[in-house]
């Protein structure tokens, strides 16, 4: 009973535990190097800036700006992750054409496209989306495409045998034994989402948590920037939580998920 | 005529900033959004950021903008470099709209022969910040391949590698030099305007918006001239002030001493000192003589008619 | 011995009962090539299969059985030969003809089950690619659990069940849609003797009732000649056949058949053979 | 004989077909749209530019400086994702407690960062190379970390009954299984610490592809800013394949290699 | 019947040689919980076994065989009750005495290779985690894939093997260290009788020379009662010790015990024992 109780609660303890750590660190950090205010301030001093920009709704606006823009990429580099990867993960040829296409895009300094962004998507917030879709969806494309591989080739013969047309073995077998790796993308993927949506807010925009941190630097205002900085933290750390909870809802039989549960071994 | 300013005639405009929106430079154009001078002449205006003049000049290029705010250096080195068809059509600063920061305890950089041996800060490599401290070393007789540049990005902590020695200085706008000022004590500044003819902020566009929607163009500057002139008949500046933060907040508007005595240098800069100049015009002699310069410290290419680059008519007739 | 083998190929040849030829299979012969070596895990297979046919195949292990039901499941293409399916060539080329595939129902060495459905998910999974509705497939896959052995395990995992267990929903799975032509590869290697039994009865009545044509791997001598009209015996290295044996008893045919004296004949004679092989 | 031949020859085809078919698009969207040439140059100019640029032997000391940081960054990336995805896959407590962080310093933007980064490490090499390590290590740790859940149940209660030490079993079982996560985390890998070296350059420094970006963009020479971007593609490919052919040679025996070699089947 | 089951269990331990113990098992239960349903898959199982005895674990496919094994071999632990190796108990709480796991061969009922290795160096892991040398090791894996029929195979993949040669590799491996607590689950499930028989002399002699104790679960009952000193009959749901019988053939024996009359006795009595339940 309270072997299970306390198995359940350590998880929550170690994460406050090493949070605190964290912090403490930081605050010793400061005062032992005393690193200039301005370069890192002390956890206290950007707590006091948390409170006045969390009280402030037009932060919340802006994060909501942030979020929209993060999910909406997420979700493109989803799908379009997924389909590039199970096509490229089966047809190798195919794979082999692209890649260098596909690589390089990854590559290309994003600041250089900017005026083709712009021309193509406005300055509003689909080009921050579409930043956001592309660098979510290498990390993506490249796990299905090694899930697809990957699959089980004693259950492929089963489909095989049972003459299942290629959307049936993609939904019935590639698809459920892919999502393991599908979720390991996606949890590299919404963390590179976010990271692109700030770079888009970053290079152009007046909105949302990224220009807050232009905004912010340019104020030379660094509480308020490790502030936002936090926010941001947070709001990662909400939708890699939700694309990790939606894991343990949709493969509960992968051993990465079951195997944690344990009890049984 | 301001009647028909917008190309689809609801007079919607978008001025590329390469600055961010958030400071006072910007203040003659967040002035006539703000206190509704663009609207008197038909016009209304989105500011619209983007990250640093190159982007801008491409974003104004293609089409998407007709007007934007450069300085006077990227915008001669890009005509005369590699052609662009850029057209200045106002000038708003008599001069520099930068400064450099330095640390006066531990190395002053009171004149050109202290940046000697030196590391300077820049924002990016090759760009207006980078020039004009080539050209402060060049108009001095030095080379300028005498200070290094090192690129470092503005944040607040930039300060502390000058504190420790690690640049001499750095570049930074009016703007953000006043915040350092009243941030830290140790700060001084170096104004490169003093030696620096060419760094003159001016409005720009390009030959195809010229010919296509001059009358847009026209008002927009019109706006711009009625916000200045306000500005200028506003000698305490309470007016300006309030009329700024109906609209827009950001720290150094919100500070009053902070906020007045940004006013005020940037005033100075906007009239020459000269209140009884007209606004914006650009000077045939300043011009030419920013290109002589230039040249002289091969920054551009020498051998172009310079003269042909700017354009007054659309400024409103005093 | 080859010449022994041809010549007992043919004897049995001649006493097949005149059915149709469901499966032919002409000359096959199969080489497996890797970095390092080549195997030549089968060679000149000559077999012709009629229909409603039950041909159990046995051989010592590693002698190509495996090898010989996945090239007729449209898994592994010959090397060398043909498979005419009811006078269709199965294979062009690198090709299976579809239509044969879809009347074959397999049940693998290994049991192969999709742990992400649940054994009823799992027998009732070639019932749904042919899109049958929930109802009709739960009706039947909870029938073929009962009659495998597994009732009240319907909503287990695979991950829940024992080897044995895995095995029989394997075997579930490939009944489920009433397959013309089955092959089966040790289907009930991993079962005990009862268990095992009462499968041998059951699968004689299916094969019986839909009129099935079976290919059946196994090791168990006495399970071949219970199930099989012919019993076929595979040599190794390369896999040939050595031998055929047909055995008269008429199917279905009840436990008390292995007593009769031929049955053990028939019996012995295969375990004298393949103890003889070397 | 044919059939094999057009086979080992069709992605090469492919490839030049791809990437053919790609120049022409762009030359014709360049053509139609009427584009500026600052925006986008049509590859004609580009691939003028790109000899101009190809033969300064500058450009090549650029590229090495930009190599050299991104290898650098990716090893460290390597060490460190496969250390910290193994405790992290292993032990859950330490996983639940350090998640936050980790997510939290991927999503940190790095512009803010970089005086700490100039203060611990200078302006040279060593702030790029952590730049690039830091954005290549997340995709390797937490691919690590799903390879080390997935090792087949089975496999692990061989290693048990053989009392094998938590070493052995790592040397044997699990490394080799996590093997073929551990190329996909850095297939991504890589391609991450590219950027982030890039990103680094672009934020301060005077050496690298980043800054040759960042320079010819600032001389408004678009063609030379894509002879760059095209350069830096090239790296980013050489790389990319470098890697690629690794797991080629380490993991032979997995699905997504094996299977493509096919013949078997 | 419980009580049935215990009166056999006590009579044969009266009959067993007054070796040693080596494994007691104390009133071993197992359940398994999973979010839907719980299995009762073993309850109140006592069974003192000797040092260097055989026993033979049959009953039918489900009723708690591999379960049993997995909790000898340290890898699942019971729910109630204690394992006693020579003495000291094996689990301890959730962990276990890694100093018995070190005495240990086991051969699960899949053969769980590593793909990444070949032949030689999967039969030989064990070896290697023991830190023998490369040398050593290679003939040691040559000798064994010799014993288990692989020669010529050392250098394969498991991917190039048949299913039975597969599991023969699992077998040469649980044997390289000559264990001196032998488990195996179904090892021989996928051989061919002649194949079978070889590694049940095999397996024998090996037993005997190295003293070791073995745990052999089986589905076929001849070859529990030919292997065993005892056989153990579990029943299912959960699983039980239904009886134990004695073997009374000394050890080794001969495939010509196969034949005495006693032998068939026996397994007759096994037989009608299994085919009785229900
Ligand atoms: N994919 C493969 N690559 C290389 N060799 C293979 C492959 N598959 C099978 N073989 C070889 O072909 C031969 C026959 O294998 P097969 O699996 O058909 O045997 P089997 O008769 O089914 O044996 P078992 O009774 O042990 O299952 C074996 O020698 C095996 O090593
Ligand atoms: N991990 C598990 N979770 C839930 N139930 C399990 C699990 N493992 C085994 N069981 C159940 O325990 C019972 C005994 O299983 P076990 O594998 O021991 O049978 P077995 O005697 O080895 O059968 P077989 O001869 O078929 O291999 C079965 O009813 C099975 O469903
Ligand atoms: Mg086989
Ligand atoms: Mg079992």
């Amino acid at each position: 009973m309270t072997r299970e109780r306390s198995r359940r609660l350590l998880p929550w303890l170690s994460t406050a535990l090493i949070l605190l750590a964290f912090f403490v660190a930081w605050d010793v950090f400061v005062r032992v190097t005393g690193v200039s205010e301005l370069v890192l301030p002390p956890p206290l001093t950007v707590a006091e800036s948390l409170v006045t920009v969390v009280t402030d709704p037009l932060t919340w606006q802006h994060a909501q700006v942030t979020a929209i823009e993060t999910i909406g990429g997420f979700l493109i580099a989803l799908v379009s992750g997924v389909a590039v990867g199970v096509v490229l993960g089966k047809v190798a040829w195919i794979e082999r054409g692209l890649r260098p296409l596909i690589v390089a895009s990854q590559v290309v300094p994003k600041v250089a496209l900017i005026p083709l962004f712009v021309i193509w998507f406005g300055f509003g917030m689909t080009s921050k989306v579409v930043m956001s879709a592309m660098l979510a969806f290498f990390p993506i494309m490249l796990n299905v495409q090694l899930g697809v591989r990957s699959v089980e080739a004693g259950q492929r013969e089963v489909m095989r045998s049972l003459n299942a047309s290629r959307w049936q073995t993609f939904r019935h077998l590639e698809l459920k034994s892919t999502m393991p790796y599908v979720f390991a993308g996606m949890e590299v993927g919404i963390v590179f989402a976010i990271i692109g949506t700030i770079v888009g807010e970053y290079l152009g925009g007046s909105e949302g948590l990224g220009y807050l941190v232009v905004r912010t630097l340019n104020e030379l205002n660094a509480p308020a920037l490790f502030a936002v900085i936090i926010l941001l933290s947070v709001l990662g750390l909400l939708l890699y939580f939700a694309v990790h909870g939606l894991k343990r809802f949709f493969i509960p039989w992968h051993e990465s998920v079951y195997g944690l549960q344990d009890g049984n071994r | 005529g301001s009647g028909d300013a917008g190309a689809d005639g609801s007079g919607k405009v978008t001025f590329l900033s390469y600055l961010p929106l958030e400071t006072l430079s910007l203040t003659p154009e967040l002035l006539a959004v703000a206190g509704g001078h663009f609207k008197k002449h038909g016009l209304d205006v989105t500011l619209q950021p983007v990250k640093g003049s190159p982007q801008a000049m491409q974003t104004l290029l293609s089409g998407i903008a007709p007007i934007t705010r450069l300085g006077q250096i990227d915008v001669m080195t890009a005509v005369a470099d590699t052609g662009q068809p850029l057209v200045t059509i106002g000038t708003l600063s008599r001069g520099s709209s930068l400064r450099f920061v330095y640390s006066k305890k531990r190395h002053p950089l009171a004149k050109p022969e202290d940046f000697v041996g030196q590391t300077m800060g820049v924002p990016s490599e090759g760009g207006t910040s980078d020039k004009v401290v080539s050209l402060v070393l060049a108009n001095a007789g030095i080379d300028p391949e005498q200070t290094k540049r090192q690129v470092v990005g503005l944040t607040p902590g930039t300060f502390s590698l000058v504190e420790q020695g690690r640049l001499a200085g750095y570049v930074v706008s009016v703007d953000t030099a006043t915040i350092l000022t009243a941030q830290n004590p140790d700060v001084g500044l170096f104004n490169p305007g003093e030696t620096v003819k060419s760094d003159l902020q001016v409005y720009v566009t390009s030959k195809d918006a010229l010919k296509n929607d001059s009358g847009t163009l026209q008002a927009f500057m019109a706006g711009i001239d009625d916000a200045l002139s306000a500005i200028v008949a506003d000698e305490s500046l309470d007016e300006t002030v309030k009329q700024l933060r109906t609209r827009y907040s950001f720290a150094t508007l919100d500070d009053d001493k902070i906020a007045k005595a940004s006013l005020t240098l940037l005033r100075e800069s906007w009239t020459g000192g000269d209140p009884s100049k007209p606004l914006l015009v650009t000077d045939q002699a300043a011009w030419a003589a920013g290109y002589t310069e230039l040249t002289a410290a091969g920054l551009a290419k020498s051998g172009a008619d310079a003269g042909s680059w700017f354009d007054n008519s659309l400024l409103p007739k005093a | 011995m080859p010449t022994d083998s041809a010549e007992t190929l043919h004897q049995s040849t001649n006493a097949r009962p005149p059915a149709p030829a469901k499966l032919q299979l002409v000359g096959i012969g199969k080489e497996f090539h890797t970095k390092r070596a080549s195997t030549h895990a089968l060679s000149d297979i000559h077999l012709t299969i009629s229909d409603g046919e039950f041909v159990s195949l046995i051989g010592r292990s590693g002698c190509g059985k495996t090898t010989l039901l996945r090239m007729l499941a449209g898994l592994l293409s010959p090397t060398t030969g043909q498979i005419m399916v009811e006078g269709r060539s199965l294979w062009n080329g690198a090709k299976v003809d579809s239509s044969v595939v879809s009347q074959l129902g397999v049940v693998f060495q290994e049991a192969n089950l999709f742990p992400w459905y649940s054994v009823a998910d799992n027998i009732s999974l070639p019932l749904r690619l042919r899109g049958l509705d929930g109802r009709q497939r739960r009706e039947r896959a909870y029938e073929l659990a009962e009659l495998v052995g597994l009732k009240g395990f319907e909503k287990s995992y695979p991950r829940e069940l024992s080897g044995g267990m895995r095995q029989r929903v394997a075997i579930a799975r490939a009944l489920s849609i009433r397959p013309k032509l089955l092959l089966m590869d040790e289907p009930f290697g991993a079962l005990d003797a009862l268990t095992r039994e009462r499968m041998n009865i059951e699968l004689q009545r299916i094969a019986l009732a839909t009129k099935a044509t079976v290919v059946f791997v196994t090791h168990d001598i006495t399970e071949a000649v219970f199930l099989g009209d012919r019993v076929v015996h595979l040599t190794p290295r390369p896999g040939r056949i050595r031998r055929i044996t047909s055995v008269g008893f008429e199917r279905p045919r009840g436990i008390d058949v292995q007593t009769e004296p031929e049955f053990g004949a028939i019996v012995r004679d295969l375990r004298h053979a393949l103890d003889e092989e070397e």
